[in-house]
């Protein structure tokens, strides 16, 4: 290994790198080289430790030992300065971003600029809007990211990878939240870096967006290198057997259930980031609504969930009058919500796995009000092992799950309780092959169960494939209904993007 | 042998005073004196605790200044019947004491509003006009008898003085200088105030000192170097002063006599003493406003 | 909630530090014990030992119900003004004769109204906790002087004081009463669904009541039962001091954060339990108890005190964070 | 967090409410003194102003300094002490004859110390701020009260206690030292890059230390700033009362905090201005000066100061909301 890189040596190299958490290793003597300039795909299941990886990388986990080398130098990576004085920069699985801050401070955070000591905030927010303008995010830089959707927070911190000149940088699940649309800026930014010589990794759980970008690909297990091959020579089936160890038939699935009496009826309801939407869902049907980030799904789900108020409309549920006020309302009534932000509006994340499976029905585990401590773990442990959910045990902090795994705990909570109509908001993102195979089995089940359900996907693919009735929104209005099957992307792309 | 001293509030400069003089007897009599006490004079709960603690330990006997009269009754009452219990400076609610050595400190609130009619009368002439009174705290025994005593003894024997506002503080200095010069704003006729205690009168006296109203007569209660330079300075008219290096000098030396069972007075009155700018260089009054403190 | 021990990698470590690290709270109370027990001749007494849980049982009661605000991500500052209140009202109440379990049913009510007016301006006015509860702190002190003019009410029932000095079965019945309160609160926090939805609100309000949960009733239920507990502690404040004065308590609001903080709750909510606030009410009274029984000069005695925190809460972290 | 403004379907409401909550707590604080104008004969003179504008300095001060520790969610209870142990020292220090300008700077000093040892005990013992300033708040009230053995420091130059009498251009010096601290603290805290840390590392820890912000350093600085200011206000009160005593500033931890909460910082972290709570200070102040002028009960003045701060706190917060 020479002291000078050779154009397409290895830039970063992993040699026996091991991070230990009390009592599980999330990586085992990791051997892995990046080379200068290319774009290198990692991926593997929930839990196999690919965001450990990039946190080792980032200097945000120390590892517990091995060693890396930067240009064939040993470097320490303890810290993330460490990293970002490399160049090595990070766009997380999870955003992690001040929502406090304005989406300028944020870009420009840890990087600031100055001018005799003060900080020239309007210099920045310019910088920042042209960053955000070019890269085809219709994201205003003055506003608080707080009041971004999680989407269009991913959309920033991506904007701020790509605007820190970085030599190195790393995609963690960046297109999770995206739409097709904003998934094709994003692969134009990696690609317009990948010409100017940064080298790129790209994680996704999306097999076919690997094939589309990456160069070489390198599979994770149970936090050790299974093989690193080339693209080009490689196929998703050998990927995925590489993956699980086993090999599945198909990664999509669709059972056909016959869709029954009429469970919810909407009509012409508005409330805040959207109006007048009109819907009806059966029982036995998966009704997708697909649309850009913002363009008001999950204010309208929300919303009939009782989260937030209508202002005009009304619905049905089995043919009586439905207005939730409070989502317990609506929870009573049938009615069960997977939100998208699931650190947000999901999971108490410094509480046990155990304790949010089971946080929708404690009600059940209890007598007198007292919670029964056997029923609580034995249909905690029935849920963990029925979704296969990987963590240290019941007790494991939430926080310290992968994030398919968290994922999982999100829908496991409404599978436990039950309901008549289930809205899942992004329910796949961050979820790998085999368990998206579960839960699209999930459906299946529920739909047979009698159930209805409302499906946001912002992964057309997935839409298409599952939703027997497609519903495009744009800008906060119902904007088009499809069969599902019948249309082809690019009419709902156009659609959606539609002005 | 040992004899704790029980104060109402170690942090005060009162009650520092009363712990030299009982230091000083320790020193003269050979007992070792572990000095005890709440943090504030409103916490009579952590003195209850004190005692309990004290008598634990076993002492020879104990001398303690009860913050509250019927609070403490009861606990001194169960404590005397393993120990000699003396009570100092101000009384409970119990017949236990062996002796007890105190201020009247009713007598000593009337003796404020004496001073303060001379003072009046001496500045504008006659015992008339309007006049103030300021508490640091509320639910403090000893310093709701002096209120008493001298709303009482104006009552009764000075009907010209109007008594026009009666504030209670926080305890801080700075709350009684921001309470005096809102008082002197919002009654410009003020002619005289009484700060019943030290931190009160450290922050009245400030406040007179700096706007120096022209016929305004403040009187303190207790001392501190501070004071006597306001004294000294005009801006203080009296000082009503107790005499705590003795009540807790004698406080000892009497606890070691009753414990070896010699007879001792069941009831002395250490007396408060009015000192003014004029008699404040008698030896006397020097003795009481500068202890000796180690 | 509990997080596991480190195994193996940091055996070098654990070899220097390993015998600190077990130790537990309660650890770390017994070791003081046994010092002052060594120490000092009187510490292991019966006549101390009951002193010293009677010290602690007023504390104690006030912090297992600070606790219950704390999960949920609360603090109320007004605990020791409730104190001051519920021991006048219990004595102008007893004073003007009433019979005692009435005057101190009436006590507790009031206790109880207390918690719901705070969770009115918590959840429907939306204000924040801290604002909110000092706001009544100041206000609450104001009544209770009002009503008594300053004074402090004396002339309660001599069985009415009897209580708090008495025993049962050679343990003081204050610390009965603490563990009369302790073993519903257990329940109540550990095992039942209400103490459930007290820690999925501290860890996450959002995805509680997205999941069904009310957020509000819960959020009154933990100032209920703080504003009653602290109620409860001024009764047994009047009973202990056998009079009613609107300023007891003055300070405790800091205490019982304390007591609770030292026993392992967390002011970001969704950490805590109800042994925690009752060892830390302890080692706060024990420290005091045994820097007066060694005769330490009460300034001194400050200064161990806080500093004795800090080594405390460092090595009981320290075992927290498993290494 | 914060939430956007709904537009159209509250324009009902809006319009019943409008008046209000266009008000900004200076809104409110000018409304309180025009009521007050009319209400005394003596509230609107220079005297009274500037008498209240004196009152206000000191909480304003420490106030400021506390926002810079609760915009990093943290929380610095001793103040206080800081204000006590400071008056302490520089009155010690000047009647042993030091100059005024020396004394003042070791005092300052001596604060920038128990804010650096807050930092450390916080970053490098990882302990929750609210346990460690309650430590050294008992702690340094020892070290206050031992180092004066309870007694109050006299004899003070004359030229040390003028200043905080006199004015410049008809403003107190003491207020002149308050805009003298707001200025560079508005700098630092809206201009400058650590300012826009301090809300980074309070909005998501995390996401500050991997943008490479240094959130260690970032902590000290709200610690130091706040022990430094508190230091200052203890030299400036022992400039105002013309002692030292160790005692003084008691209380001043939660006023310096409700300050902060009223100029609507929160207690969570990463809001906060240095406007806010300054006027915070000058409002809690304007109630007592207003009760007294009024020579309103003492004991009303309390439930009064709380019900005005729940209202005050409660219309703030509509419009913060914005509905
Ligand atoms: N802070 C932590 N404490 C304890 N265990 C952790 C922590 N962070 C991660 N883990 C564990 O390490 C393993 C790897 O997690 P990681 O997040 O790297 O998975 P991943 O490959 O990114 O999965 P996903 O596709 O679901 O995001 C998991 O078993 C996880 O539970
Ligand atoms: N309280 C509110 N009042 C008014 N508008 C709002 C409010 N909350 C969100 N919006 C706006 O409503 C729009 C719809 O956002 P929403 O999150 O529903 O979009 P979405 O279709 O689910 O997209 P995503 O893929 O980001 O989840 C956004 O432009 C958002 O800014
Ligand atoms: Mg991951
Ligand atoms: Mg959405």
């Amino acid at each position: 290994m020479g002291v000078s890189p050779m154009p397409g040596g290895p830039v970063l190299e992993l040699r026996a790198v091991d991070k230990r958490f009390t009592g599980t290793y999330a990586l085992k003597k990791v051997d892995l080289a990046f080379k200068e300039g290319e774009i290198h795909a990692l991926v593997g299941e929930n839990g196999a430790g690919k965001s450990t990886m990039i946190k080792i990388l980032t200097g945000a986990y120390v590892r517990s030992g091995g060693t890396i080398l930067w240009r064939g130098q040993e470097v320490a990576l303890d810290t993330p300065q460490a990293a970002l004085a490399l160049g090595i920069n990070a766009v997380h699985q999870e955003v992690v971003l001040c929502p406090h801050l304005r989406v300028a401070a944020n870009m420009f955070l840890g990087d600031e600029s100055t001018r005799t000591g003060l900080l020239r905030d309007r210099l920045m927010q310019r910088r920042a809007q042209t960053v955000l303008d070019e890269l085809g995010f219709r994201i205003d830089a003055g506003m608080l990211l707080g009041d971004l959707t999680i989407g269009q927070q991913q959309l920033v911190a991506t904007a701020r990878a790509a605007m820190r000149g970085a030599r190195f940088l790393i995609f963690d699940e960046p297109t999770a939240y995206l739409t097709r649309e904003e998934t094709d800026q994003l692969f134009r930014l990696i690609r317009r870096l990948h010409q100017d010589g940064v080298t790129i990794v790209y994680i996704s759980h999306r097999l076919e967006e690997i094939f589309e970008l990456a160069e070489r690909v390198s599979v994770l297990r149970d936090g050790a290198l299974v093989a690193t091959r080339l693209v080009a020579e490689t196929s998703t089936a050998e990927l995925i057997r590489d993956m699980v160890a086993r090999s599945l038939a198909e990664i999509h699935y669709k059972e056909e259930v016959p869709k029954r009496d009429l469970l919810l009826e909407v009509e012409g309801l508005s409330g805040p980031g959207f109006k007048d939407v009109s819907l009806t869902v059966h029982r036995g049907q998966v009704v997708g609504l697909y649309g850009l980030i913002g363009a008001g799904r999950s204010e309208f789900v929300q919303c009939l969930f009782g989260r937030t108020r209508r202002t005009a409309g009304k619905a049905t549920l089995k043919g009586l009058p439905f207005h939730a006020r409070t989502p317990a309302e609506a929870i009573a009534l049938g009615v069960a919500l997977v939100p998208e932000s699931r650190r947000d509006q999901g999971l108490c994340l410094n509480l046990g796995v155990g304790f949010n499976l089971n946080l929708t029905i404690f009600h059940r585990l209890s007598r007198l009000g007292i919670v029964r401590r056997a029923a609580e773990r034995a249909a905690a442990a029935e849920r963990m092992s029925d979704m296969h959910i990987v963590a240290a045990g019941q007790g494991a902090r939430a926080a310290t799950l992968s994030g398919g795994n968290q994922q999982k705990i999100v829908i496991g909570k409404w599978l436990s309780h039950g309901a008549d109509l289930y809205i899942f908001d992004e329910p796949t993102v961050g979820v790998d092959v085999g368990t998206k195979l579960e839960i699209y089995k999930i459906f299946a089940r529920l739909l047979r169960e009698g159930a209805g359900i409302i499906l946001i996907s912002s992964y057309l693919p997935e839409v298409q494939d599952l939703a027997d009735e497609l519903l495009v929104f744009n800008r906060g209005r119902l904007k088009s209904r499809h069969p599902a099957r019948a249309v082809g992307p690019e009419t709902v792309l156009k659609e959606a993007i539609g002005v | 042998e040992t004899i704790p001293v029980i104060v109402k509030d170690t942090t005060s400069q009162y009650w520092q005073v009363v712990l030299a003089g009982a230091r000083q007897a320790g020193k003269d009599l050979g007992v070792s004196v572990p000095e005890m006490g709440a943090q504030s004079e409103a916490d009579i709960a952590g003195q209850i605790t004190a005692l309990e603690n004290a008598v634990a330990s076993n002492p020879t006997a104990i001398v303690i200044a009860p913050t509250q009269f019927a609070a403490l009754g009861a606990p001194i009452t169960d404590a005397a019947q393993s120990v000699k219990i003396i009570g100092i400076d101000s009384g409970a609610d119990t017949d236990a004491f062996t002796s007890f050595l105190t201020t009247d400190n009713e007598a000593g609130g009337k003796a404020a509003a004496r001073a303060l009619a001379a003072a009046v009368k001496a500045r504008t002439g006659k015992a008339e006009g309007e006049v103030a009174l300021i508490t640091a705290l509320p639910g403090v025994g000893s310093l709701d008898q002096r209120a008493k005593g001298f709303k009482e003894e104006l009552a009764a024997s000075y009907p010209g003085l109007k008594l026009v506002a009666d504030k209670v503080a926080d305890g801080q200095p700075t709350t009684g200088l921001n309470i005096t010069t809102d008082l002197l704003t919002a009654n410009p006729n003020l002619v005289g105030i009484f700060a019943s205690n030290l931190p009160m009168a450290q922050g009245a006296g400030q406040a007179v000192a700096e706007s120096k109203p022209k016929n305004l007569s403040l009187i303190g209660f207790d001392s501190d170097p501070k004071l006597v330079q306001f004294l000294k300075d005009g801006a203080l008219a009296a000082l009503v002063v107790q005499d705590p290096y003795r009540m807790g000098y004698e406080g000892i030396r009497t606890a070691l006599a009753a414990a070896k069972g010699q007879s001792v007075p069941k009831n002395v009155d250490t007396g408060v003493t009015v000192i003014t700018g004029a008699t404040m260089d008698t030896p006397r009054a020097q003795e009481l406003l500068n202890p000796k403190i180690n | 909630m509990s997080e596991s021990t480190a195994t193996g990698a940091l055996a070098g470590r654990k070899l220097k530090f390993g015998f600190l690290l077990n130790l537990t709270l309660l650890g770390l109370l017994v070791l003081l014990w046994v010092i002052l027990g060594f120490a000092t001749e009187n510490f292991a007494t019966y006549t101390n030992i009951t002193n010293l849980l009677r010290q602690a049982s007023l504390w104690a009661i006030i912090a297992i119900g600070q606790t219950f605000v704390i999960i949920t991500a609360g603090i109320d500052l007004s605990v020791g003004a409730v104190v001051g209140l519920a021991s006048t009202v219990v004595a102008l109440l007893l004073v003007q004769g009433w019979p005692i379990w009435a005057a101190c049913l009436v006590t507790l009510l009031m206790g109880v109204l207390i918690g719901v007016a705070h969770g009115f301006a918590i959840v429907q006015m939306r204000l924040p906790p801290f604002i909110t509860t000092l706001a009544t702190l100041t206000a609450l002190r104001g009544i209770g002087l009002l009503m008594t003019s300053g004074q402090t009410i004396a002339g309660l029932p001599s069985s009415f004081s009897a209580f708090s000095r008495e025993s049962f079965l050679a343990v003081p019945n204050l610390f009965w009463m603490v563990l009369l309160v302790a073993a519903p609160c257990y329940l109540l926090l550990h095992h039942s669904r209400l103490g459930r939805h007290l820690f999925a609100v501290g860890s996450n309000r959002e995805a509680a009541r997205l999941s069904g949960v009310s957020v509000g009733r819960t959020i009154y239920l933990a100032y209920i039962v703080s504003a009653g507990l602290a109620a409860l502690a001024g009764i047994l404040t009047a009973s202990r001091i056998g009079i009613g004065v609107a300023t007891t308590g003055e300070g405790w609001e800091l205490q019982s954060v304390a007591s609770s903080v030292i026993g392992g709750a967390s002011l970001f909510g969704a950490v805590g339990s109800v042994i925690g606030p009752l060892l830390g009410a302890i080692l706060l009274t024990t420290i005091n108890n045994g820097a007066n029984l060694l005769n330490v000069n009460p300034f001194w005695q400050r200064i161990i005190t806080g500093g004795l925190i800090v080594i405390i809460v460092y090595f009981d972290q320290l075992r927290r964070r498993g290494r």
